[in-house]
């Protein structure tokens, strides 16, 4: 067992786990923040996708030992005052999510991108969530998502 | 009634929990005292247990319990069923194997990942730990994967009692010498040999499933990622588990994806259930990717042989098909059904053909069930007429499109011209075939796309345009009719509409979302036809205690059958409502109109709100004689016919000469899946649709080597369409509506990815020929390598 | 999936570092090569040595004439660093489309060149940048230049003991220039082939592949046959891809399309530095 | 997956038999084995350690050699369980004198892998047998130049 310490939405925790228990295992079970999802085993899918320091990473491939110390924000944590980020008010607009399995990875995927690039083109956001897997919507709503998301954030700044 | 929500993208009720993760999926669930189960699999497709030793395994930390195939063997549990029964040509009842829970010592396991054991543990970790110290003997046994090969002289058996490793062998459509006779006088035949692959549906949220036995109620609680909690109920109760069904609660949350692969009742279902009461403690158990690529049914694998035979003038005259369908080892719950009543009976397609007949084998082969995947047998019946046509105007010198339009069936909207008959069973319900070929080709601007592709040609680039027309048959089903075809269950739907006293309303639907909207389009109709806001409808599904009855979502089914049971009850609602307006307002019932949520008496404004009457309905102080109180009704609908939603799609792509790569340049979808609630939702059920389509033509494919290894069960090798891979889609629609069910809706669930495919082959195929490579066929998915090698051999 | 169970150490220094090392141990540092093998048992170590917070291991500098990029860097850092990007742009736009945005936060280069994935997208730029990988063990540090780095599949200079910590790159002389292009496997976004070029202001080449054979390699036959960089010459040398090369083969290239590929990349890798 | 291949050892037909037949140098010769016991006539228990990139396991099982030509060649069938699986192969070895007193071996055979091994390796598959074999001819030649090294 080691001893972990790290701020997960704001807040402080501090754990013992095992060495292989990963961030996604640990984010899930010990936390129950069960908005972070896995979806596969081979860090392909992006559904476990949540913000370490500021950025994107799959926490799946993650261990929660490796984190010790990190600042940690999952999907319940990008909203905190309960206004929805822009890239879920997105999301919402423009039907970019189906069964909602993907959706919390990939919400948290293109808050990063937006981060980086306030103003993407198409080419930019698809080659951006190239990371994460979506079935449902054939991503052309989930770019459209990413879009709104990203006027209405240049619209707040303007 | 109002039409304030119906026909608008009304933005979906739903996503407001899953964009702030507060989605409740099976996964997610913690129960007091939760154990987690872990599986010993077969790493072999075809092997022999010769023993099996759990002692290492039983002493590990946290190990609750270790069951095997042993054990399951001696309480006389069977195992899963199938769904359907389709019989042998000549009366033989079809072959139904056993498909046990866990494989038993002495017996086979018939593909790789069959479970000869589960472990529960404490933890996760610790039943995986454990799991790896259980010790199986094999002894290996030759396997055989291909269902073409699996049914030649000497192919190895799947199941000792299935001579020539069949299910069943089935026809359709007209007799075969007349098809023979006219292909034989046919001016042209065209052939295509080929196969349509084997597809991974790929949900991606993995199955997960926990069984709960309450030993102080005696009850049996079953969280599972299904598409239709009821008929999983039904089918573990009835034909696996021999439970009481009043006694076991089937609860479906949040599920992440289906597209058909969850429909199956699976054998972890049962065994955790089952567990449950053997341990006393809720178990979970919640795949792992790697296997879901093992165990989650697969779809399409077909191995078909097509003719299609024209006059001089390019008309069609005849059809002769014949195709091997593999089933995998063990027969799913629409496995059966799938190559035959959901695939030979769209083979007349949109065309006028006189003369149809297939002649298929349904085949066990060492591989995981195939079960529907999305279009389930209407993509493979679109794909084979949609590639011949294709590749019939290629080889006659004629345009595709005109060659399509010269012999589609006339426009007929079903009510005053009648139905169509086909030669392959159905009738279809209304359509208008030239209409959307007609707005598609608008959005293509045909003539300029073959300038520039023209153009292209002369600067060393290869342009290529893909066209494809589909019909499908969807809202599944008449129950009579799928009861004559074998089917096991009545595949109507049901639906409860509950007015509360206060006039809002609950509504309790068989039909089940996994992603489809049912929260707000179902909420949409009731709120529309109750002149009350959505605000005021709850949706409630994926709950078997809750639910009356329910046959569940697939087949583009849930507005079409579950919507009109929905419409059903509302009806019963409005009607009874009126007793009671009427008794309140001193009229008779008839002289009542209903209208923005009031009953007013015709010609007046005197009238009643639906509230007061819902109020009145509970607290029934001032009612009619003999009426009883309340305002909650059930309804049962069963569909008169399929629906029949089609459409026209159009690939254009361009093939980079040196590498064969294909780059998805437009994709044009025009469909008409009849009326539209949603919509947004509609368009969005059409793209992912498409992407799964396309994902079959250009990407996707589960490789079995000979030895009934999946050499590519992992997205580090299963390449599926990621948002690069893909443009954004052009969508447009027709809406022709359904005649005979009350909303006049067709389904959308399953269109994008039925029409798709063929588009974008031919599309490549098209590209070729630009530049001078005269390519008939390209094997599925269509790599580089395969693209590239075609160009190298013409 | 989850891995058997490990040890876990975070030291401060790569001199602590090497203190851990030895038995079953297995180096860490973003992870991304390492943790999917584990948690596909692929192998048991004993304990991980997480090395990626090191300082000394973080840092991307100029030294002299040479660039150095520690051995805990990450993809998305060399491809947001402003040295790298004056300097060896080819590294920072080949770090862009190496994984996706996730990986590239957390992977690095130090690892994927340790890890030598046959497919890998670094392996042919620090070959072709001709780059040179600094190894320490408790006996010193040893530096081995990329085309002695790689000795074959899956295996490096890199004994047990040792831990890469930097990799150097001589700073391009005025003039040179460096391309990376890579026919991408549509599944797990490795290189089904990778071609890396860089052309000297003298006229002479490097030519690297990845992808292509069990290990990467500089390509010679193709370096001496750029001649004049001729278009002619060029469709010549990218004729000699891989000449000689055990090609690998799987389901989705055989070997005589890898080898195909091989030649179509090395001749626009070739044609990218004459444009 | 198929494995094929051939070299040209420089040493006689004779000797490469003479040391294919020992099972001592087949041991120290094959990429991984630890230890090559003998249970029957031409039937050998052979414990493996690989360790190659990301795989780190021990295989156990059988190897077993049928076939017998004396001096010419024989099929050798391999059968490797670990917990990532199992690989079975069989393979036929050729010797052929050539120029100079050398030898050419060729081998020709087939692997049949099961689990994990054949789930996610195919990607790398061919490059263990690449790897694999060009381990083998130089553990071969350094054996033949009496250095007896090892992989």
């Amino acid at each position: 067992m080691s001893k972990i310490t790290l701020k997960v939405n704001q807040k402080s925790h501090s754990h013992d786990v095992e060495p292989r228990t990963l961030l996604a295992h640990y984010l899930r079970e010990q936390l129950s923040l069960t908005g972070t999802h896995i979806g596969c085993d081979t860090s392909s899918c992006g559904s476990c996708t949540v913000h370490m320091d500021g950025m994107a990473v799959k926490s799946c491939t993650i261990l929660a030992v490796q984190a010790d110390g990190s600042e940690i924000t999952t999907i319940e944590g990008l909203a905190p005052n309960g206004q929805l980020h822009a890239v879920q008010q997105g999301f919402k607009e423009c039907h970019g999510l189906q069964c909602g399995f993907c959706t919390t990875g990939m919400i948290m995927a293109a808050a990063d991108l937006l981060e980086r690039n306030p103003d993407p083109s198409e080419e930019d956001i698809r080659h951006g969530l190239e990371g994460n897997f979506c079935r449902c919507t054939g991503y052309h709503n989930i770019v459209r998502s990413v879009q709104w998301a990203a006027k209405s954030m240049s619209e707040l700044v303007n | 009634m109002s039409n304030k929500y119906i026909g608008q993208s009304v933005k979906r009720v739903e996503d407001k929990r899953f964009i702030t993760g507060k989605g409740r999926y099976t996964d997610d669930i913690k129960l007091l005292g939760m154990t987690h189960a872990s599986f010993v699999r077969s790493p072999y497709a075809h092997a022999r247990v010769t023993s099996i030793d759990i002692s290492a395994a039983e002493s590990m930390p946290g190990v609750v319990a270790i069951f095997t195939g042993d054990d399951i063997k001696e309480t006389g549990i069977v195992g899963v069923p199938t769904g359907w029964q389709v019989n042998f040509k000549n009366g033989d009842t079809m072959k139904e194997p056993p498909h046990p829970l866990l494989i038993a010592t002495g017996s086979t396991a018939k593909h790789i990942g069959d479970p000869v054991a589960v472990v529960i543990a404490e933890t996760y970790a610790q039943a995986v730990d454990a799991a790896e110290a259980v010790e199986v003997d094999w002894e290996d046994l030759e396997a055989v994967t291909d269902p073409f090969k699996a049914t030649q002289e000497g192919a190895t058996l799947v199941h000792d009692d299935s001579p020539g490793n069949l299910a069943f062998d089935w026809e359709l459509g007209n007799p075969l010498d007349e098809v023979n006779a006219a292909i034989d006088a046919s001016a042209h035949v065209t052939t295509l040999e080929f196969v349509n692959q084997r597809m991974v549906p790929n949900a991606i949220e993995p199955r997960s499933y926990i069984g709960h036995y309450d030993e102080v109620s005696d009850k049996y609680t079953l969280y599972t990622s299904t598409q239709n909690p009821h008929l999983i109920r039904l089918l573990m109760c009835a034909f696996v588990l021999g439970l009481p069904e009043h006694k076991v609660r089937v609860l479906g949350p949040d599920v992440g994806g289906g597209f058909g692969s969850k429909i199956f009742h699976y054998t972890e279902e049962a065994l955790v259930t089952w567990a449950s009461q053997q341990t006393k403690r809720p178990i979970k158990w919640t795949e792992t990717r790697s296997e879901a690529f093992m165990l989650d049914a697969h779809g399409r694998d077909h191995v078909t042989k097509a003719e299609m035979g024209f006059d001089g003038e390019g008309n069609v005259k005849a059809l002769r098909i014949k195709t091997y369908a593999n089933l995998g080892a063990y027969l799913s719950t629409f496995g059966p059904a799938v190559p035959t009543y959901l695939h030979g009976t769209l083979l007349q397609g949109l065309y006028t053909t006189p003369k149809i007949h297939i002649d298929l084998c349904g085949v066990f082969t060492h591989t995981v069930a195939v079960d529907a995947y999305r279009g389930a047998g209407r993509p493979e019946a679109t794909y084979l007429l949609e590639r011949l046509m294709d590749l019939a105007a290629l080889e006659m010198g004629k345009d595709p499109v005109e060659l399509r339009k010269q012999n589609f069936i006339p426009a007929f909207d079903g009510v005053e011209q009648p139905g169509y008959q086909t030669q392959v069973a159905l009738q279809y319900d209304s359509g208008n075939y030239h209409g959307v070929v007609d707005k598609a080709m608008k959005m293509l601007d045909y003539k300029k796309f073959r300038e520039m592709q023209q153009e292209a040609a002369q600067n060393g680039k290869l342009l290529g345009v893909g066209f494809s027309t589909y019909i499908e048959a969807c809202g599944i089903a008449p129950s009579a009719v799928v009861g004559s075809l074998g089917a096991r269950a009545g595949l109507y739907e049901s639906a409860q509409v509950r007015v509360q006293p206060t006039g809002k309303v609950s509504v309790y639907s068989g039909s089940h979302s996994h992603g489809q909207g049912h929260e707000t389009t179902f909420a949409q109709i009731v709120a529309d036809k109750f002149g009350i806001p959505m605000e005021d409808v709850d949706i409630v599904h994926g709950d078997s205690d809750a639910v009356a009855f329910g046959m569940g979502t697939y087949g583009s089914r849930s507005l079409a059958v579950g919507g009109s049971a929905i419409m059903k009850s509302i009806d019963k609602v409005l009607e009874k409502g009126a007793k009671i307006a009427a008794h309140k307002l001193e009229c008779a019932a008839d002289d009542l109109e209903f209208a923005e949520g009031k009953w007013t008496v015709k010609g007046t404004d005197k009238h009643i709100g639906f509230g007061d009457v819902a109020l009145t309905a509970y607290v029934p102080h001032v009612y009619p004689e003999g009426l009883e109180p309340g305002l909650d009704f059930a309804s049962f609908y069963d569909p008169a016919n399929f629906t029949y939603p089609f459409g026209c799609h159009i690939a254009v792509v361009e093939v980079d000469k040196e590498t064969g790569k294909v780059k998805l340049q437009r994709f044009i979808a025009v469909d008409d899946v009849g009326n539209v609630i949603n919509p947004m939702i509609v368009d969005g059920q059409i793209h992912g649709g498409l992407a799964q389509g396309i994902g079959q033509a250009l990407l996707e494919g589960a490789i079995y080597d000979d030895y009934g290894q999946l050499v590519n069960g992992s997205y580090m090798d299963y390449a599926m369409p990621r948002a690069d891979d893909l443009p954004m889609f052009e969508l447009d629609r027709q809406e022709t509506p359904c005649p005979h069910n009350p909303l006049g809706v067709k389904g959308a669930g399953e269109a994008g990815t039925i029409g798709s495919t063929p588009a974008v082959v031919n599309a490549v195929i098209d590209a070729l020929w630009s530049g001078g490579h005269k390519v008939k066929d390209i094997a599925m998915p269509l790599t580089g390598e395969r693209v590239w090698r075609a160009m190298q051999s013409s | 999936m989850i891995s058997y169970p490990f040890d876990y150490v975070r030291p401060e220094s790569v001199e602590e570092a090497l203190e851990h090392l030895g038995g079953d141990t297995k180096i860490l540092a973003g992870g991304h090569s390492l943790l999917p093998t584990l948690k596909l048992r692929l192998s048991a170590p004993d304990k991980l040595v997480d090395i990626a917070r090191i300082a000394s291991l973080k840092k991307i500098k100029k030294d002299g004439d040479e660039i150095v990029i520690g051995g805990a860097v990450t993809h998305r850092e060399i491809m947001d660093s402003e040295i790298i990007q004056k300097h060896l742009p080819v590294l920072s736009e080949g770090a862009a489309v190496i994984g996706d945005p996730m990986i590239r936060y957390k992977g690095t280069m130090g690892g994927s060149l340790a890890h030598a994935d046959p497919s890998a997208d670094w392996s042919a730029m620090v070959l072709a940048a001709g780059g040179e990988i600094v190894i320490q063990s408790k006996k010193g540090k040893r530096t081995v230049p990329a085309t002695e780095f790689f000795t074959g599949f899956y295996s490096t200079a890199l004994k047990d003991g040792d831990i890469l910590i930097e990799i150097r790159f001589p700073v391009p002389e005025e003039g040179t220039k460096m391309t990376y292009q890579k026919f991408t496997q549509p599944a797990s976004r490795f290189a089904l082939v990778g071609c890396a070029a860089a052309r000297l202001p003298d006229g002479s080449a490097r030519v690297a592949f990845t992808g292509v054979a069990d290990a990467p390699f500089r390509d010679k036959g193709v370096e001496e046959a750029v001649g004049d960089w001729s278009e002619a010459t060029l469709e010549a040398a990218a004729q000699k891809a891989a000449e000689g090369q055990n090609i690998n083969a799987d389901h989705y290239a055989s070997e005589e399309y890898r080898l195909h590929l091989a030649k179509v990349y090395c001749k626009r890798a070739l044609l990218q530095l004459v444009n | 997956m198929d494995l094929a291949g051939s070299h040209i050892l420089n040493t006689t037909p004779e000797v490469v038999w003479a040391m294919l037949m020992d099972t001592d140098i087949l041991a120290r010769i094959v990429p991984g084995i630890t230890t090559l016991e003998k249970t029957a006539e031409n039937e050998y228990k052979a414990v493996a350690q690989v360790k190659m990139g990301p795989v780190n396991g021990s295989f156990s099982g059988g190897l077993t050699m049928q076939d017998i030509r004396e001096g010419e060649g024989y099929t050798l069938n391999v059968q490797q369980n670990s917990k990532i699986g199992n690989a079975n192969a069989t393979v036929t070895i050729d010797l052929k004198p050539v120029e100079n007193n050398q030898t050419e071996l060729t081998f020709d055979g087939e692997a049949k892998l099961s689990g994990l091994l054949a789930r996610t390796g195919n990607r790398v598959m061919s490059g263990v047998a690449n790897s694999l074999t060009k381990q083998f001819f130089e553990n071969f030649e350094e054996e033949i130049e009496g250095k007896g090294g090892k992989g």
